[in-house]
């Protein structure tokens, strides 16, 4: 049964339209897959259906009528409900508010009633089989979890038509799982949902149809059956794409970095080395204390005891400044908070790190500063409007494309990537691996955290293994799978 | 610089939490107790009472003001519309003309009325409400000189005089109305819908208005609570002075807001709570009678008291 | 209360609430009433009330706490820091109003009428310009006692010159800055229309001189302000400013601490219970009286 | 990318885009239109030099606090800090004692003094702009009447007093030195590394900081750079009234601040330029020059001038 229909949606941002005539229609009990590149217009798309923002031309039909939302209040009313791509929670309020946000359970009196809305968010979390304390404050979780509550949030609404953006790039192999079981939930059910991701294999095991965005243009939508990668791949970029994990073969050089016993606040006694043309990666679950690492390695979080050893000699890392002229560049997996300058230009951001190289002096070199982000827009296959665009407009994927050229224009040795391909389109991704490689053959030295396993087994040299902070195991790349990965990282 | 938020690493943090949590309660009490040290009438019930009838009025617009920036906003125009609805009350509260309740309820309109245009231009006009409430403060003004014809409105009734001069049990009734506020706003903000809805909206705009709930009204009425706390202040002085007098209330915007922000709430919108807004009053109305008790020189007085208030701030810093 | 809490050594205390520290004139008040305090051996409290009725009815209400044996008060308003007489008399403690007046009626009074300061510079004005002439005025804080009373006392008294026009009106908040600035946008919309400047305090007649000055005008155009601060009596000396009003400020301090002596030693045995310290004009022919 | 190629609904996103770039450009162009039609004198050459001069104070304080806002903090020690480096300047400006060049020198060095304690404070001890400032507010002002014993400061030399009062080739002195720091802060804030790092801390503290970017010694720049304008409007305004007032520049600091955010810069940070700030503070100062040449009444002189501004921001209104 139909349940949503979108026909000739538009629309422009500043003069440029990022929407042409877009149409999709989502059957209930069908997982409805919407794909395309970084900035295709997806989340327009999605967000102009929640009612976020107006459409320019097109209507919307729910059950075959057409509505008008004035905004996500008339949408949810309709029976809509979204995973935003970009985490919107209220970080001072507690999980449990931030679930019940707009509905809060009343007592008898017409006042909130705290306790039966703790208990409620529990059941709702024993339920959906997720574990995160419900009278915790937001802020205090971190981005993974945020995600999951956001997750809880969206599918705990009374709706029959689910959209999810990107709902899996925070979190790892093991939420997802809980995700998708909630899918498979929500389908029995009967309810509609559109489903958007980058990481085919979701797609291949989720998706009844798929439909394809390009540049703000409809391309086509296909059913599952008889859905081949490549033919997916050439709708979604236009083209056709090489391989995607090339590995080639490195020659490990000297030891550049060597940390001993580290502790900082969320690691553990941390030994670990780095060789020059090699990747490490590392692998764990959600707070396995992977990011709170490499904020201690580039100087973000205090170093409590341990010592870290440059090219043999003992340095102390006490600012991210310090790392930075020590040859240490760090890709954040918090773009929003720690990345970006998001009312800033896609040029400012790109030189902000870079700036003093950039600079005559104390004066800035404008003309410079163009070029330079012109060749790394080019580079990065960055899509914005012009170089001024603010950064906080971008697509997701886009954004961290940015946070990816900024940090390498400081031309650092050791370049520690934080899950640095989440949100990031298939055909990005393909030019993030080939740059990685550059790193290495170059001889620079690659830590990398990813929590998608493919990627980390195809790109790493050697995996470490983190659990509550510490060094859990350390394997070969020929010698790991994903089996024993895993097998690591839970608890025994 | 250490920005991130710590684990809990229990030994030295569990004092440092304490502090944080509450810091200006011990910055409060520290003050209290050199001040009763210092000056033997300080600690008396006397005393006390005295205070607290003296910030009530500071109190009840700190509280309304707290709603506004709570949800993100700002609010300029106090002053002036304590004075304007002082005036309009006193109009009304000439003796034998209009029942008591008649001047209580035009200033009280008075003031909603002031408080929905704010919080309109706000919304709807998407002006930055710190040049709305600005704009309003210069309006509010003229709207009291105009209505007053820029004299003192004197001759009040004796039952409105009762309002800001008067004791139940020995309690002023400022003081009295003052609590009553401090109960039913901590009340609205925890307890009901809108007060978490305050707290969303200035906490992440676009999040709550994805999650459905209606920001800009939530917005227009935080301006009104405000508003409408500064009529019932404008009340309680007016009949304090047993004027209406269209230059009170100069500068009280900024006492508020201090006030609030000693309390802990953010500027920035989303946090915050009427128990540090009262902490905040409480703090400064202390401090303004500890220093006349003291009889310090007016000029020290001034110097002594910003270097109190940021150092209550020092032993209460936050991140 | 009498219970003497505030007077430790048996000295007698006064609690003494004042308009603004920040205004020159209070400040020299506020000098004479310490220069007696300690000429007689009295611990004198004085509380900076910020030009806020509320505040002054606040320290007044303190210092009735703090069992001081006498208060002097120098009002804000007139009405609104009424409360505060009240309050001491109630108490019992014997209140001084200090330069102006309030409804309520205090023990004691010690100052002068605000109108007839504006009477006698309005006076001099109309003998200068001789009964006819175009007139600006500058008005203190709008709704204050003292623009309020020298505005009334203004309108009265020019009901007696027909010929004398008011062009313009406006406040300048006692500020001289913001007076040069509306001295200037007069000019420029009235140039030389404008006969004489009215300003009603000296530092916004002083703002407005500078202004006359900077346009090459002062010649043709004369100003006269109120509150013979040390500024404006050099300016008559130099023959810049035309004249101001003197209102002695040493003698209301000093006899309003002289008062409330009497009335803690002889309670209600006090015959003296008012003192007018009335205004004088000052031109460059007496000017050298008032100069020290 | 066919992203780039302008739409069909030109005409309409045109116009749209113009007011949004150009809105108070255009608000402040139609008051200045509407004033020329109503009063005669309004637009001439010598009006204009009386508007400029009358503006040059705020201007002034206003591209200091410019600075300030942009990085993320506030400053409400602006007033304060003009009348305390005002008697500063006037103490050492007596006819024949020290040269004109000691009374300039300290008076900055208060400002700067000041303002690195206001960042100081900020940076190191952590606590919240508005309060740090607020302290400084009641500090400075302390500091003004101590320093001056509570009364002006008079008999400053007539090289001082040329300042404020002087002109060269008809521009008086105050608007040559506004346009001298308009133009030395745009420098600052569009080509120098220093500016683009004040945009970066106030765009993103966390990211600024995680760049590598001093955010302290930014922000305790920022800080210093606004007080040691004020410092430098200090002067200006005791050399144009020819006298060191304690009591001078109150309230200056919300005048300063209106200016800013009616220029478009946002008071959260990050965004804002000195030439929207420039455009704010004429937009004032026609406001108050116009109503006076009009000589609307002064209660209604206030109701209009509130209403102006929030209709021009209006007109200007964003996103
Ligand atoms: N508020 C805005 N202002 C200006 N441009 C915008 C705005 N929001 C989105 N855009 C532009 O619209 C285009 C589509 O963005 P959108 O976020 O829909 O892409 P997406 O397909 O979701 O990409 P991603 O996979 O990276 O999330 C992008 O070029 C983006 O820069
Ligand atoms: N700001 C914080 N406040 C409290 N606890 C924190 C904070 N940041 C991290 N932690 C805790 O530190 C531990 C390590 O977190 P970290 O973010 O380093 O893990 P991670 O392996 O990178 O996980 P993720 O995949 O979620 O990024 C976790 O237990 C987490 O809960
Ligand atoms: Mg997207
Ligand atoms: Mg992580």
């Amino acid at each position: 049964m139909e349940l949503l229909r979108a026909e000739n949606i538009s629309k422009s941002f500043a003069g440029v339209r990022v929407l042409d005539k877009v149409h999709m229609k989502v059957d209930g009990g069908r997982v409805h897959a919407l794909i395309g590149e970084n900035g295709a217009g997806k989340s327009t798309f999605m967000n102009i259906l929640m009612g976020m923002y107006p459409a320019d031309e097109g209507t919307v039909f729910v059950r075959g009528r057409p509505v008008h939302f004035a905004g996500a209040r008339d949408a949810m009313q309709y029976g809509l409900s979204m995973i935003h791509q970009e985490l919107l929670v209220f970080p001072e309020l507690t999980v449990a508010e931030n679930i019940f946000m707009g509905r809060q359970p009343l007592s008898r009196f017409g006042w909130i009633d705290t306790r039966t809305l703790q208990r409620k968010a529990r059941e709702l979390m024993e339920q959906l089989g997720v574990d995160i304390p419900v009278a915790k404050k937001m802020k205090e979780l971190t981005i993974g979890s945020m995600q999951m509550v956001e997750i809880v949030k969206a599918v705990s609404n009374q709706a029959s038509v689910f959209i999810m953006d990107e709902p899996t790039s925070a979190i790892t192999q093991k939420e997802a799982e809980i995700l998708f079981r909630i899918i498979a939930l929500l389908k029995g059910q009967g309810k509609a949902i559109i489903y958007i991701s980058h990481k085919m294999d979701e797609l291949f095991r989720l998706a009844d149809e798929v439909t394809v965005l390009r540049d703000g243009k409809y391309i086509g939508t296909r059913s599952r059956a008889g859905l081949e990668m490549g033919e997916l791949i050439s709708m979604i970029v236009g083209r056709d794409l090489d391989k995607l994990y090339q590995k080639q073969k490195t020659f490990p050089g000297p030891v550049l970095l060597e940390a001993r016993n580290l502790c900082s606040e969320g690691v553990r006694n941390v030994s670990l080395e780095v060789r020059r043309g090699e990747v490490l990666g590392i692998a764990g679950l959600m707070g396995a204390g992977r990011t709170s690492l490499a904020h201690a390695l580039a100087g973000m979080e205090k170093i409590t005891s341990g010592e870290i050893r440059l090219n043999g000699q003992t340095v102390s890392i006490n600012s991210p400044r310090a790392a930075k002229n020590k040859g240490i560049g760090l890709v954040t997996e918090d773009r929003k908070q720690w990345g970006l300058i998001p009312d800033a230009s896609v040029k400012q951001n790109i030189v902000l790190r870079s700036l003093k190289k950039h600079s005559r002096g104390i004066l800035l070199d404008q003309r410079r500063e163009k070029a330079v982000a012109d060749r790394e827009m080019e580079r990065f296959r960055i899509r914005a409007a012009s170089r001024n665009q603010a950064v906080g407009s971008l697509s997701g994927g886009n954004q961290q494309k940015v946070v990816l050229s900024g940090m390498q224009l400081t031309e650092p040795e050791l370049i520690i990537l934080d899950e640095p391909t989440r949100g990031i389109d298939i055909g990005a991704k393909q030019e993030i691996y080939q740059y990685i490689a550059s790193l290495t053959t170059r001889g620079k030295a690659v830590i990398l955290i990813s929590s998608e396993l493919p990627e980390l087994l195809a790109l790493s040299d050697r995996i470490l293994v983190m659990r509550e902070g510490r060094v859990k195991a350390e394997m070969e790349r020929d010698k790991a799978s994903q089996e024993l990965i895993m097998q690591h990282a839970m608890a025994e | 610089m250490n920005m991130n938020e710590p684990l809990p690493l229990v030994s030295k943090l569990a004092k440092r939490n304490y502090l944080r949590k509450y810091g200006m309660l011990t910055a409060f009490l520290l003050i209290c107790l050199v001040l009763s040290l210092l000056t033997p009438g300080f600690f008396s019930i006397q005393n006390t009472t005295i205070i607290l009838r003296q910030v009530s009025i500071n109190g009840i617009l700190a509280i309304g003001v707290t709603f506004v920036i709570i949800s993100g906003g700002i609010d300029l125009s106090l002053g002036s519309v304590v004075a304007f609805t002082g005036v309009v009350a006193a109009l009304f509260a000439h003796p034998g003309e209009y029942p008591l309740i008649i001047a209580l309820g035009m200033a009280i309109l008075a003031g909603l009325a002031i408080g929905g245009v704010n919080g309109l231009a706000v919304t709807r006009g998407k002006v930055a409400p710190f040049i709305v409430t600005l704009g309003m403060m210069t309006i509010a003004r003229g709207l009291a000189l105009l209505a007053s014809d820029g004299r003192p409105v004197t001759g009040l009734s004796d039952s409105f005089n009762y309002i800001g001069g008067g004791s139940v049990l020995g309690v002023p009734i400022p003081v009295l109305i003052f609590g009553a506020i401090i109960l039913l706003s901590s009340f609205i903000l925890n307890k009901t819908r809108l007060g978490r809805y305050l707290y969303a909206v200035g906490g992440n705009e676009k999040a709550a208005y994805a999650s459905g709930i209606r920001v800009n009204s939530v917005k227009v009425l935080s301006y009104m609570i405000c508003s409408g706390l500064a009529a019932i202040a404008g009340i309680v002085l007016a009949s304090r002075i047993t004027t209406g007098q269209p230059n009170a209330g100069l500068a009280y915007e900024l006492d508020a807001i201090a006030a609030v922000v000693i309390g802990g709430t953010s500027l920035s919108g989303g946090i915050g709570s009427i128990g540090g807004t009262v902490l905040g009053v409480l703090l400064i109305g202390v401090i303004n009678n500890g220093l006349d008790l003291l009889n310090v020189s007016s000029y020290y007085q001034q110097i002594i008291k910003g270097a109190i208030i940021i150092a209550a701030a020092l032993i209460d810093r936050k991140k | 209360g009498g219970c003497r809490q505030a007077g430790q050594a048996g000295k007698p205390v006064i609690g003494a609430s004042m308009l603004s520290l920040q205004s020159e004139f209070i400040v020299k008040v506020k000098d004479a009433m310490e220069a007696e305090a300690s000429d007689r051996q009295i611990r004198l409290i004085v509380n900076d009330a910020q030009r806020a009725a509320v505040t002054q009815v606040q320290q007044v209400e303190s210092f009735i706490a703090q069992g001081v044996d006498a208060i002097i008060l120098n009002p804000c308003e007139m009405e609104a820091s009424s409360p505060a007489v009240q309050k001491a008399r109630a108490a019992g403690i014997p209140i001084i109003n200090v330069n102006s007046e309030t409804t309520a009626e205090p023990d004691g009074f010690v100052g002068s009428r605000d109108e007839e300061s504006a009477e006698i510079a309005l006076q001099h004005i109309a003998s200068l310009l001789r009964g006819k002439g175009n007139l600006v005025i500058m008005h203190g804080y709008m709704g204050q006692a003292a623009q309020l009373k020298r505005a009334a006392a203004t309108k009265t008294l020019l009901a007696d010159f027909p010929e004398i026009t008011i062009l313009a009106e406006q406040t300048a908040e006692w500020d001289r800055a913001k007076a040069m600035s509306l001295m200037e946008n007069w000019i420029q919309s009235y140039g030389n229309r404008i006969d004489a400047v009215f300003a009603q305090n000296d530092e916004m007649g002083m703002g407005a001189l500078q202004a006359l000055e900077q346009a090459g005008l002062k010649d043709k155009v004369i100003v006269v302000s109120i509150d013979a601060i040390d500024d404006a009596l050099r300016a008559v000396k130099d023959g810049r400013l035309d004249a101001t009003v003197y209102q002695d400020a040493d003698a209301q301090g000093r006899q309003a601490v002289q008062m409330a002596l009497d009335f803690i030693q002889k309670r209600d045995s006090v015959e003296e219970r008012s003192v007018y310290i009335p205004f004088r004009l000052v031109t460059r022919g007496n000017v050298e009286e008032f100069l020290k």
